[in-house]
């Protein structure tokens, strides 16, 4: 059983300038910032250290910041400009009993992130849903299809309804012919 | 070769101790209700259908406020003074008409969310199941008392005597001057 | 002379009988075998995470019913103990005690439905009937503590909607004596008949460590052998007060981790939640339950991930607050939605039967797979 | 029966129309019957009421749901290939139904007294596959194909066990004439060949045990032939949505299941009659000891249908108690318990008719 903190130590031995910043302010638990980049490496070194065996992924979420300035688009929408997409790795080590939060902040205009799916295969639908919802694309992943929203939801939509959980996300008023806001 | 014979004897001495089961409950007595004739008592905290008591509803807006799903819709007038709308049965006096209040059961999620917050406890649930209808705008119950009339002229009134409220003012801020520019 | 096969793409669903709502499986089969499952997801998605953004905290918890509507109370649970801990606030001791029975009947209640639907999946109709009949009970019993039988909105931040029945108490241990001897009669009628066992026993392995990989959770996961419960190894709430066990699959019948052990998995459990609702039911402290509420729910800024052990596994809410009375992003983790990928690694290279049973005894609800 | 009518009115199609009569009212009765009854007991065992809306305890509800089925559109798929698609049920049906033609009802009461009716029965009763092949094929569904192929395989699997378990009756008996294999069990129901046949001896009683297992196995194996649960996989509902009939609706629908009732009549019929001593009175004739000789055949005809109804209510029953085996099993069962078992049977049987 190991603290964030302690984690974060020998973390930040290993891969030196890709962790970028512990983050304790959050009333319940500890944040490690690391470079998106190199997210598969370091979650590789976080499984099969045996200090660590971080070998269970409970949850990957995509958020959407909503920093950055709101300003109007060509089209009279409010977009957001020079944000940041963030995605939260929640790992769990079920032989060590710790845990810990990963945290990958990348600009919100093509936002790439590198997958986790070869380490963790849980993290197959859930790079797609974040994919899928929020637009992040995740470098290296096998299969990196739509998975809630339909297959066919571009070839419809604007730039404003492409990602529906981003927050400057529109309805489109028509998917196949049909009025979306009935 | 045991294996084998094992399988055989487990193959129909289990299909044997199943029969059995079903064997007994065929003469077990049914649990199930025939349902239009014979209906459960439901219990007193049943949450179905909403109902308003319009004689206690004093327009405060609270329910609506707290419904996930913005089913409620609610109008208010300002009464002008004179007007009487009476008291709710726990003291609080109405200062409202309501001139709206639209339950739409088709979006209505049952959550019970509504009923908490009214301070005079006058919606709440019922244990009426049995409200469908052919068409979908039959769903949306109408609760407000006033009919379109009488919250015509409730609205009338009050435009009138917020404009006479206004003349007033105006005539008023009027004099004023013109008392500042006599005493001048 | 070599006879010409052709890979044949059968569409299992969105409208078909047993892939437990509206789940499209696309089967590549070569005869009857199965090369290959693609599920397909989506025909349920009713947006909760977009919509949770744009309520208040409280205004959720209806929400979370819908996610696995099978389980509606450990779903309102999860989301409760999330944003308390964000909060930081303490329930009162008879709020925990109320909470832990409900869950577990419900998760008796929910195990009732994964066990009647993977049997009715293999044909066998009549347990099915038969487990829902003692559903009813279950459910008549919550019913008459907060209204509702399938979603409750019981359980709130803070504390609970409404305080138990009267009768709560009597009508729980009444549940519990006659609930013992229908689990035996179950046993004999499903669990140990021999087509049932040559249905799912060897069907559908899944070994430890795919399954951790996988993230699988729940009965999904301890069939595969892993003593690995919330409940005793994350305890939440009042779970560590309780004496229980956790049933692992042991490979009674063919391999450790096929589809036999993950459904007697379930039936252990039940058994071991009736336990947990008999240590329970006696100690219920008093109090009031609305105590803790507070007025205006609106926690400081911050992220928070908590999870809690629903009856399909491991149900986790992650929720990022930025100081207003909204949440900024509620991701749920729902344990359908990760067991779910499992299933095209265990379909390969069986029949297209087997599907069904696999499908079935990894027990999904399309409410919480698609959100 | 057949002669009887031809001497009547000399006319041979029409006596044939006149004597097709009574198997098909026998197998219509069933149907309503059977759905009824189907429904009825499915009901009772999972602790439900079942219909009772229609009529008095819901009697009429199989003939409500005949009417709807005359009257509902005749809807079909775009790609079907229609003719085959058409002649399916009506094969289906004629399958079942000619194997009425050898079976007696009562001593009276024989469609045609075939020497070879058992030859005949088994033969007949494979026009059936022909037709569920036709009709899974020519729905142009991948779920009805699949149904098909596995449904084929299946009756044409099981037809070996029963073949082999007839065989061991033929050789005690020493006929393939459904009728006299039933007149050798006259009497009393210690004549029936599943208490060893008529013969009183040592044979008798070492036959016993044989003839109970040859019983299991031919009912196990006629019960997969009609598609009931276990073995109803062709149709397997939470796989295959209705295996070959899933295109199907209306009368056509209304066919299967039609012969599918039929079917399931007959093979009680054939069980019974090698194995309970078919139309004969386990406790001797009413009319024998009144002396009222014409009584004789409608009392033969009451414990036939009474032993057939029998057997459909233990099928019902088990339907509702089993799960359904998976396709390979199916055949596993067949090649691997079944056969070994009614060829040991069958040998051991030899060797006690030596003796």
């Amino acid at each position: 059983m190991k603290s964030a903190e302690e984690i974060f130590e020998i973390l930040k031995i290993e891969f030196s300038d890709s962790i970028l910043e512990l983050d304790k302010d959050t009333p319940t638990e500890s944040i490690i910032s690391v470079d998106p980049l190199q997210i598969h490496q370091i979650s590789k070194f976080l499984r099969e250290n045996p200090g660590l065996q971080f070998d269970s992924l409970m949850c990957l979420s995509g958020v959407d910041d909503a920093n950055g300035n709101k300003i109007k688009n060509a089209d009279g929408d409010d977009v957001f400009e020079n944000g940041t997409m963030s995605v939260y790795y929640n790992l769990h080590s079920i032989p060590l009993k710790h845990k810990i939060t990963l945290k990958v902040t990348t600009p919100r205009t093509n936002p790439k992130i590198e997958s986790v799916e070869s380490i963790w295969k849980c993290a197959n639908w859930h790079e797609r849903e974040a994919f899928d919802l929020l637009g992040i694309y995740f470098l290296n992943h096998p299969d990196l299809r739509r998975i809630l929203m339909p297959y066919d939801w571009d070839e419809f939509t604007t730039e404003v309804s492409r990602y529906p959980l981003r927050k400057d996300y529109k309805n489109p008023e028509f998917y196949q012919g049909m009025k979306v806001p009935y | 070769m045991r294996e084998y014979f094992r399988n055989t004897w487990l193959g129909i001495y289990t299909v044997l101790v199943g029969m059995k089961i079903t064997f007994k409950h065929l003469f077990t007595p049914a649990v199930t209700i025939q349902y239009p004739e014979v209906k459960l008592k439901l219990p007193e905290r049943e949450r179905n259908r909403l109902y308003v008591n319009m004689d206690d509803c004093i327009g405060c807006d609270q329910c609506s406020r707290a419904c996930p799903v913005n089913c409620i819709e609610i109008e208010t007038v300002k009464s002008i003074p004179g007007e009487d709308l009476g008291v709710t049965s726990n003291g609080k006096k109405k200062a409202l008409w309501v001139t709206k209040f639209n339950i739409d059961f088709a979006k209505c999620c049952y959550c019970q969310l509504c009923v908490f917050p009214c301070p005079t406890e006058c919606i709440y649930m019922t244990d009426v199941f049995e409200f469908s209808e052919y068409n979908r705008n039959d769903l949306i119950y109408k609760f407000a008392t006033l009919t379109e009339e009488e919250a015509k002229e409730k609205r009338i009134n009050f435009e009138k005597f917020t404009a006479e409220k206004e003349a007033q003012k105006t005539a008023a801020a009027a004099k004023l001057k013109e008392d500042q520019k006599t005493a001048s | 002379m070599t006879i010409k096969t052709e890979q044949m793409v059968l569409n299992m669903g969105p409208q078909h009988p047993s892939t437990h709502g509206v789940l499209r499986l696309e089967l590549e089969i070569e005869g009857e075998l199965v090369k290959k499952v693609t599920p397909h997801l989506g025909y349920l998605h009713r947006c909760f995470e977009k919509h949770a953004e744009a309520m208040q905290y409280n205004q959720v918890v209806p929400y979370t019913d819908r996610l696995d509507y099978l389980a509606a109370i450990g779903n309102n649970f999860g989301y409760a103990l999330a944003v308390e801990k964000l909060l930081g606030i303490e329930v009162p001791e008879r709020v925990e005690y109320i909470r832990v029975i409900m869950a577990e009947l419900q998760r008796i209640a929910s195990h009732l439905v994964a066990i009647g639907s993977n049997g009715a999946d293999i044909g066998a109709l009549t347990p099915f009937l038969y487990l829902f009949r003692d559903r009813e009970y279950i459910l008549n019993i919550i019913e008459e503590t907060c209204g509702a039988r399938m979603l409750y909105n019981y359980i709130w931040i803070g504390g609970l909607s409404h305080d138990i029945h009267p009768d709560f108490i009597r009508k729980t241990k009444e549940f519990c004596n006659y609930f013992k001897p229908t689990i035996v009669e179950l046993d004999n009628l499903l669990s140990y008949n021999k087509i049932f066992i040559e249905r799912t026993a060897n069907i559908g392995v899944l070994p430890v460590d795919t399954a951790i990989n996988f993230g699988a959770s729940g009965p999904t996961l301890r069939g595969s052998g892993i003593k690995f419960d919330l409940r005793k190894d994350d305890p939440y709430s009042i779970y560590d007060r309780f004496n229980f066990e956790i049933p692992t699959g042991k490979g009674l019948m063919g391999t450790i981790g096929d589809c036999w052990d993950r459904y007697y998995v379930r039936i252990r459990e039940m058994e071991q939640s009736l336990k947990i609702i008999e240590q329970a039911i006696d100690n219920i402290p008093n109090g009031d339950v609305q105590s803790a509420i507070p007025k205006r729910i609106k926690p400081p800024k911050g992220t928070v991930y908590k999870r809690i052990e629903n009856p399909r596994g491991e149900l986790g809410y992650f929720i990022i607050s930025d100081g207003t009375v909204n949440p900024f992003r509620v991701k749920v983790r729902a344990p359908s939605f990760v067991n779910l990928e499992v299933l095209g690694e265990l379909c390969k290279g069986y029949l297209v039967a087997d599907v069904i049973a696999i499908l079935g005894s990894i027990d999904i609800v399309l409410g919480e797979v698609d959100r | 029966m057949y002669e009887y009518f031809y001497e009547l009115t000399g006319n041979t199609i029409l006596s044939t129309l006149i004597v097709a009569i009574f198997p098909l009212l026998n197998v219509l009765i069933v149907a309503l019957i059977g759905v009824y009854l189907e429904r009825k007991v499915s009901a009772r065992i999972q602790d439900r009421i079942g219909p009772n809306r229609t009529g008095p305890f819901g009697l009429f509800q199989t003939i409500a749901d005949f009417v709807k089925m005359l009257q509902k559109e005749d809807a079909t798929a775009k790609d079907i290939d229609s003719k085959l698609y058409n002649i399916a049920p009506v094969l289906v049906f004629t399958g079942s139904f000619a194997v009425y033609a050898a079976i007696p009802f009562s001593s009276k009461l024989i469609g045609s007294e075939v020497e070879v009716g058992l030859f005949y029965v088994i033969a007949i009763s494979s026009l059936v596959v022909g037709g569920i092949l036709m009709a899974g094929w020519a729905s142009n569904n991948k779920y009805s194909l699949l149904g098909a192929m596995r449904s084929a395989a299946q009756i044409i699997s099981y037809e070996i066990p029963t073949a082999i378990i007839v065989l061991s009756i033929v050789m005690i008996t020493g006929t393939l004439s459904l009728d006299k294999i039933s007149n050798m069990q006259t009497a009393y129901f210690w004549n029936w060949n599943i208490l060893g046949g008529a013969e009183f001896g040592l044979t008798k009683f070492l036959l016993i045990p044989f003839m109970i297992v040859g019983f299991i196995i031919i009912f196990i194996s006629t019960l997969a032939e009609v598609n009931r649960t276990p073995f109803d996989i062709p149709e397997a509902e939470s796989e295959l949505v209705a295996g070959y009939f899933t295109e199907y609706c209306g009368m056509k629908w209304a066919m299967f299941m039609l012969s599918e009732y039929g079917n399931m009549f007959a093979v009680s019929a054939i069980v019974s009659i090698l194995f309970f001593g078919g139309y004969h009175s386990p406790i001797g004739y009413l009319g024998n000891s009144l002396g009222i000789e014409w009584l004789i055949p409608f009392e033969q005809a009451f414990w036939f249908l009474a032993k057939g109804w029998t057997f459909i209510l233990i099928q019902i029953w088990l339907r509702w108690t089993l799960p359904r085996l998976r396709v390979d099993q199916l055949m596993s069962l067949c090649w691997k318990y079944l056969i070994p078992y009614a060829f040991v049977n069958l040998i051991v049987i030899g060797i006690i008719l030596l003796l």
